[in-house]
């Protein structure tokens, strides 16, 4: 394999059985070419899943695949990871498998720093199971299981990892291959948790629920595409920039042109802009897209070995061992 | 007191006595002097009870001397009561006549009130019929003490080992190997070592002068008669951590073992954290899923994933465990029973999850379950069970429970020499245009396992899964035939263990006759016990253990054939009389202890002399009983 | 064609052709006009697979006529196959010389190939042995609707009515229902109702004209021989979800159903969520877990609490049902079997769970089982579920599966009026200087419930909790004896259900002879044709079908006595057989389908047949299979 | 009962068995001292518990009680709660409890803000199976399975809670009745989820952990009490507060004196000063106490009950549903 490969190397011969025009297929073409560009080893690299439409996933790709049980992906990817960090290993979940049934796997994951790329496809319902309402619906989805519109607070994917204590948040929308593919390398870079939440149609049972900010007419001004140390400016022309009120403790639309100066540079440091960024609604607020947050810290796996007394290798006999202690003879 | 075959010695006060401490000193001290032995630690359940209560009693029994010594013991003839609360709790268990030795110091009024005793029991006639040797413990500890620079408070935790100075006088042991301890334990702090190597001579000159003029005289054991080799003293616990190690030595595998605290198994994760130079890893999970999972992550990237729990935890892991059956995944699981249903009674021991590993998961998924006879098997079950995970790669139960978990008994070192490598099935070399896929899923004829080919692995690559899959190609497949035959294939997978196995032997007695007992787990110590009494005192009767629990060994159907009835004693509701019904139509006579308590090998004599009623050879005798000090 | 006494059809094509939609809509007419039947839906395992594909093919399945119909039918005879895919998907199912009616619009060969034809099958031969009819139908919808202003998208949404028109002729159907239920559905949308209309009479006058000339001439169908009453057909997730509603009704309780979705269970949340004004309340929970949890809240809080999932959700509320057991909570979970191990074959059924549902717990913890036979039968099933559950105190099982789910059948509705209502343990009167905290622990000695004493209830405040407690006072107890006995009264406590419940009873055929066939579960329909079928041809062989699987019936012991031999067909490895031997050491002949299929009648017919080698009586004629048409 | 309760009236004859010494002593006469003031009633009141030492805590207060299983009180809570929204339901639970195999329960517990009163005994340990550490120990805590110290990132409970959603966070320490009491209160008085976190002192195996503010010494510099409006100051007669440094965007300690009008002042409603106060670590920040966030919202239950058609009760009889869709007649 001394030869470049594309995205098809990562194609398998397996159908794609999606529903069509269902947003999982686009994130499947950009994941494909991304490992192609970063010069990604089908070996060596690994997807692990939950259930759901989107766990499918692996079957669609050339590489190590693991379709496990229902929202415990995390966990299975944390042993694989432990018993060989040399590997790439991705975690494929959906906004049921990952936060509903799956969300303290996904809390301690964050919380520990294990070094998995997680890909998180938020469609916002339960696409499998034929579309009952998820943790993340919003308030009035009319599901099989709330005919009447639901009434739960939904969570915020990107607001529960930073709680979580995630040290890298990012976000992308499904068919934005342009700011999905550039998100995606990041995550490849990075040697913790890496929580992408990926704004995902379901084109059959939560149709255009992301239009707000992915409708054509609506991308200008409804996404913000945050850029470390760059000014958090959007709209047309970086028209339009966020300002923070200290008064009230809250960020601020306001025009580029008379308040230059207020405009806030994007930190991803800094969990406060994350909660700020990741607090953003539609239409009031455009949504933060791209790398919101991300700090360096050692992950659990490296952590795991540099404090292993010998690095989880044998440096003893069991012979040795069972013979070591208070041992008697009898002839 | 003239020399006796075997004694049963407890050691009861409050946590803070030490009284596990001078229970293991005094069995170390033993084992050097040629007993055969098995102690049993009895934890209050609840972390650090008000001192002096009964709830927060500590004690450490031990059953001594020249063997086969298989139980803790039935009934104490020897008590060290370090409180009045030790003393009530004790008391309903001993041995007609037993000699109680007893701190007055801590009889106090106020701490026979928290003990429940409205007046001293010295004084009611309650102690009447036992031999009481009453000892101001605590002090005689001070004083032996007074001369160091120490609290009042430290002074007076020197008294256990007073107290087993004493003891070692008793059993006429050697103070040498108790007092090298001491000089280890107290390293640190040189005042400490001074005080209670003080306090240990104390005792032991106390019990040796004129002081002490009654009893106890000294107690001559008969020496066990050991084979000749390297022993040691050992838990459960201590030995299956050990025989995990093992395990991954032979396989030349790391050992990843994921588990979350539940008692009693704990104490497996606590010893194996201390086996990091054994290429033993190990990961504390947020729950027993996360646990369970990430053992099958760990065993799918190649090291031997472990997960162990107790009942209501392995419940939670129910749902993985199917996956890695499906995905043929090796995994061992290993379950620390303990009372139930629900949290139950966690500090007590049981073996009522054997249908729960059995049968205790949604669908056709049938995993091997194996179980521990005692202590020392610990070793030999746990090489088994990884040995059969990898072959067949499947997921392997392991049942062990409570009592085993703290049992100690001499444990006859292994030479691990004499345990062939453990071999994994490799993925047959890739010929050139063959399907690299595919490799992964052509499983062996015999054993059905499937190669264990893990992610890294060049031009292999494949998906696994909980979805049923082609049982050539691997992959996902809805089809009816298919379905059937990989369910035949799993519960052939499973029964073809069998054939790799050893045959299933007779413990004690010939292998057919009038009654079989037939046993498994950590019953094994008392039906021994009660099995050997009986035959010693000519009653026609075996015993047969079984270990290997699915599948049955392939020639039990025979073997248990041979005997005209079987009593099944259990410590939960008949679950395997259940299994052995349902497998082999035979008729069982269950026997049931669900008390929380090993089988007391008298009650166990008893009732299988019941199951013996026209035994011709039968001399008329009461159940054998220790003869009372 | 002559008269018939039942014919099996099914339709099949794209998940968007409309086919589940058509199918009940045919079922409504033939039961209007007095047929028997039961339906199937084959769901394709996609949520929306590409369009043409064969895993996207969408069925449904009906068998109809005299009756008893108790399944949905071996062998089709007639086929509507919308699409190349349904036909290649359907035609391995037909019976010899089946009529296939095919929409040739769809035979492109664009389609063909999506479907796996390399050639048109019309022209290899491949179709010879059936009577094929050609129609044009997606191209005479358009026709019909053509001078109504639609997009051809919708327009030719209409095929589904024309082709239902066609059938209505074929089975001499009146249209009016049809046009009542067009009117009514897309009420909305004048234009659609027109629409449809013309569709549904063009179709109906097509085969009606001088066009149709060939097959299919009409199908007369014998009259079922309902006993009079009021019918209606419905799926058994449809009654099981009356069926919890009228046990609230009866126990004059609130009904809180606490659930996670999964495969097939859903669809019991699904109707459950639309009976809100009986008094049923619905929470979607994070998972299992949750939900089982939350519903034991509910029933502690005195609302019946309900949880409901498939096998590996099940698995996860193992923990859970545990705790209702040993806190002695009511609890009714229901068990919606499918396909396994691990994920399996979610939209497959199968009856693999019982092992689990008896057995699959850690400690003794033991939890009556019930399973429905029929979807009529899951109104029965609930009620008894939720007496046992408030008489007993104690989590009850319902295990029903994938098929039962979906099939449909006429349900003769029950009239309320013939149900007792369920009673509750009341507390009794608390008497002055009573202890009210022990109330709730005062078992009935017969059943063993203990009094429902819910929070808000004054002077009752008691704890309770999964720690072993005292018999009597509910406090908790570490107590070897009490342990004993508590565990005893668990035991009791689920034995006496039997008292209660109805004896065993013979389905069909005398309660004694040669060879009984005994079934459980949604496998009563295929048993019941094939034992009838057997009967009806002189051979001496009955019907027994188990609803209550823990504990058994009191008299089944004695009834299965009475039979020379013992057939169990399971849609698993031989689950109820392991549980009969167990039970009653009966030698039993397992006959074990695990295809994700319900049982053909052909192949039970045969296999019972097998076990009848030296009946006296046997035609040799082979196994009765309708005459194609 | 018409007499006023005091705090005997909420004790069992159960003998309580915590270790001596043991915080939670001090929580349950705390619990039962606040009860008899508020007026609530035994019989209308339930405490629900999972396993753990603090789990215990039902078996010591005369009300209804539900020590359940590890993990799962929140669970069991909300389906009593669905049942009879009309109990007082309080959830006592630990850090392993809550937060380890209970942390997805209590996350949608608090997104759903179902009306529970949750105390998490924060001892930052498992104490009921002897010590281990848990998703709350600091890193380096020696314990059965770190015995080399732990390695792990903890958790902290607030910032979880908030990244959950929560709309009530409060925290307090286990021996302070003054500032305890005050802050149970306010909980009985919550109508959502009502999420504390208690500093509960494990004598045996983490005595001392939260020393830096709970030893005598380190109370006045070491705890800020907070109060809605108030400024956030503390140490000797207030001579601290806190800023906000927007540049960074965190806070820095000053003295009050030179820098009276930069110090903020408390506001319970802002999820930004929320996470900045949970987010304070000891020594450079004072250890934030007392009620640091609540936002008043309808409760789950509420939402439940007013959302479902008949408010959960009966309004027709099954033989009329049954008898009311397609059915026909056979004479
Ligand atoms: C233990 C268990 N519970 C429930 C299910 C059913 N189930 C499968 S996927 C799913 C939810 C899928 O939703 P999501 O994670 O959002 O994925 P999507 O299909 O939307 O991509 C559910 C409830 C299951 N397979 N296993
Ligand atoms: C399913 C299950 N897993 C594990 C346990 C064992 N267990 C009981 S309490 C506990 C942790 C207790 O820690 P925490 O919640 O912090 O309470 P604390 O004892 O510190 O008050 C554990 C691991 C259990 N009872 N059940
Ligand atoms: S149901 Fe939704 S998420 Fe699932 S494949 Fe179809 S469009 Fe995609
Ligand atoms: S172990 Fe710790 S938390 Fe548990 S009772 Fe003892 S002191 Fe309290
Ligand atoms: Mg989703
Ligand atoms: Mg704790």
């Amino acid at each position: 394999m001394s030869a470049e490969l594309t995205f098809k190397d990562f194609e398998t011969s397996q159908e794609v059985r999606w529903c069509p025009g269902c947003g999982d297929y686009a994130i499947l073409k950009s994941v494909q070419r991304t490992l192609a560009e970063v010069g990604a080893k089908p070996e060596s690299t690994v997807f692990i899943s939950g259930i759901g439409c989107s766990s499918r996933f692996p079957y669609y790709m050339n590489a190590y695949g693991f379709h496990t049980i229902h929202g415990r992906a995390p966990a299975v990817a944390t042993g694989l990871k432990l018993a060989n960090p040399g590997l790439d290993v991705w975690v494929v979940t959906g906004d049921g498998d990952g936060l509903s049934i799956g969300g303290n796997h996904m809390l301690h994951t964050l919380r520990r720093n294990v070094g998995l790329k997680v890909l998180l496809f938020n469609n916002e319902i339960y696409g499998l199971t034929k579309g009952q309402y998820s943790p993340t619906s919003r308030p009035g989805t009319r599901s099989p299981t709330t005919p009447l519109g639901s009434t739960d607070t939904p969570l915020s994917a990107g607001l529960f990892a930073l709680g979580a204590g995630a040290r890298f948040i990012a976000r992308a929308v499904d068919t934005d291959k342009t700011r999905l593919e550039p998100v995606l390398k990041a995550v490849h870079a990075y040697n913790g948790t890496a929580f992408v939440e990926l704004f995902q149609n379901c084109i059959v049972y939560n149709d255009q629920i992301f239009g707000s900010f992915t409708d054509k007419t609506k991308t200008v001004d409804g996404q913000l595409h945050v850029q470390h140390g760059a000014p958090l400016v959007f709209g047309e022309g970086g028209s339009k920039g966020l300002r923070f009120v200290q008064q009230r403790m809250q960020l601020e639309v306001v025009d580029t042109e008379n308040h230059a100066d207020e405009i806030l540079q994007h930190d991803e440091t800094s969990p406060v802009l994350a909660q700020l960024l990741l607090g953003m609604q539609t239409p009031e607020f455009p949504m933060a897209l791209g790398v919101i947050h991300r700090r360096s810290e050692q992950s659990f796996e490296d952590k795991f070995y540099a404090n292993h007394p010998t690095g989880l290798t044998r440096t003893a006999r069991v012979q040795d061992v069972i013979n070591s202690r208070n041992t008697w003879r009898v002839e | 007191m003239g020399e006796r075959e075997s004694i049963v010695l407890r050691i009861a006060g409050d946590s803070g006595d030490g009284v596990q401490l001078m229970g293991s000193q005094f069995v170390a001290s033993s084992a050097y002097a040629g007993s055969d032995f098995t102690t049993f630690q009895d934890f209050p359940a609840e972390i650090r009870a008000p001192l002096g209560s009964t709830f927060g009693v500590s004690a450490y029994q031990v059953n001594l001397g020249a063997g086969p010594i298989t139980t803790s013991g039935d009934d104490p003839q020897v008590l060290v009561a370090f409180n009045p609360a030790a003393l009530k709790v004790s008391r309903p268990l001993l041995a007609e006549g037993a000699l109680i030795i007893i701190n007055t110091n801590s009889f106090t009024r106020r701490n026979l009130a928290k003990a429940g005793f409205e007046k001293d029991p010295r004084e009611t006639g309650e102690l009447d019929g036992y031999r009481v040797l009453e000892v101001e413990i605590s002090q005689r500890t001070l004083e032996a003490v007074a001369d160091l620079d120490l609290t009042k408070t430290s002074a007076g935790r020197c008294k256990n080992f007073w107290a087993l100075g004493l003891l070692l006088w008793m059993f006429d042991r050697e103070l040498t190997p108790i007092e090298g301890y001491i000089a280890g334990k107290f390293k640190k702090n040189k005042l400490l070592v001074k005080a209670n190597l003080a306090a240990l001579r104390a005792g032991n000159a106390y019990a040796e002068t004129a002081e002490l003029s009654a009893p106890p005289q000294r107690v001559e054991l008969q020496a066990a008669d050991f084979a000749p080799g390297q022993y040691r003293g050992a838990t459960g616990s201590e030995v299956l951590a050990l025989g995990l190690a093992a395990a991954g030595e032979l396989a030349d595998r790391r050992l990843l073992f994921c588990s979350y605290p539940i008692t009693p198994a704990s104490s497996l994760l606590h010893h194996l954290v201390r086996l990091s130079q054994l290429g033993v890893g190990i990961f504390q999970a947020e729950d027993e899923i996360a646990a369970a999972c990430a053992a099958i992550g760990a065993s799918y990237g190649g090291a031997i994933g472990v997960t162990s729990s107790s009942g209501p935890g392995i419940a939670l892991k129910t749902e993985a465990i199917g996956l890695a059956v499906s995905a043929e995944i090796p995994l061992v699981v290993i379950n620390s029973q303990r009372g139930g249903p629900a949290t139950g009674l966690p500090t007590k021991t049981e073996q009522s999850d054997l249908y729960q590993a059995v049968f205790g998961r949604n669908a056709d998924t049938p995993v091997p379950v194996l179980a521990p006879a005692s202590p020392s098997d610990c070793f030999e079950v746990a090489i088994e069970a990884v040995r059969v995970a990898l072959r067949h790669m499947t997921p392997v139960i392991i049942l062990t429970d409570g009592y085993l978990t703290n049992a100690a008994e001499p444990w006859a070192l292994p030479d691990m020499g004499d345990y062939a490598p453990i071999e994994c099935n490799q993925p047959p070399l890739l010929t050139a245009g063959a399907d690299g896929e595919s490799i992964a899923f052509q499983r062996d004829p015999v054993s059905f396992g499937r190669p264990w080919v893990v992610p890294g692995t060049p031009e292999l690559m494949h998906r696994l899964g909980g979805l049923e899959t082609n049982i050539e190609t691997g992959h996902l497949s809805n089809n009816a035939e298919n379905h059937q035959h990989m369910s035949q294939m799993r519960a052939d997978k499973v029964a073809s263990v069998a054939k790799f196995l050893a045959p299933q032997k007779v413990a004690l007695g010939p292998d057919q006759g009038e009654l079989g007992v037939v046993g498994w787990g950590s019953t094994y110590g008392p039906i021994y016990q009660a099995v050997r009494r009986l035959r010693d005192t000519g009653y026609p009767v075996s015993h047969v253990h079984i270990r290997q629990l699915n599948p049955f060994p392939e020639n039990l159907e025979s073997l248990l054939a041979g005997f005209d009835r079987l009593l099944i004693p259990e410590m939960n509701m008949g679950q395997l009389s259940t299994l052995i019904r349902a497998r082999f139509g035979f008729e069982v006579v269950p026997l049931n202890n669900v008390t929380g308590q090993p089988f007391r090998v008298a009650d166990l004599v008893d009732a299988i002399r019941a199951q013996l009623p026209q035994s011709s050879s039968e001399p008329d005798t009461p159940t054998p009983r220790e003869a009372s000090l």
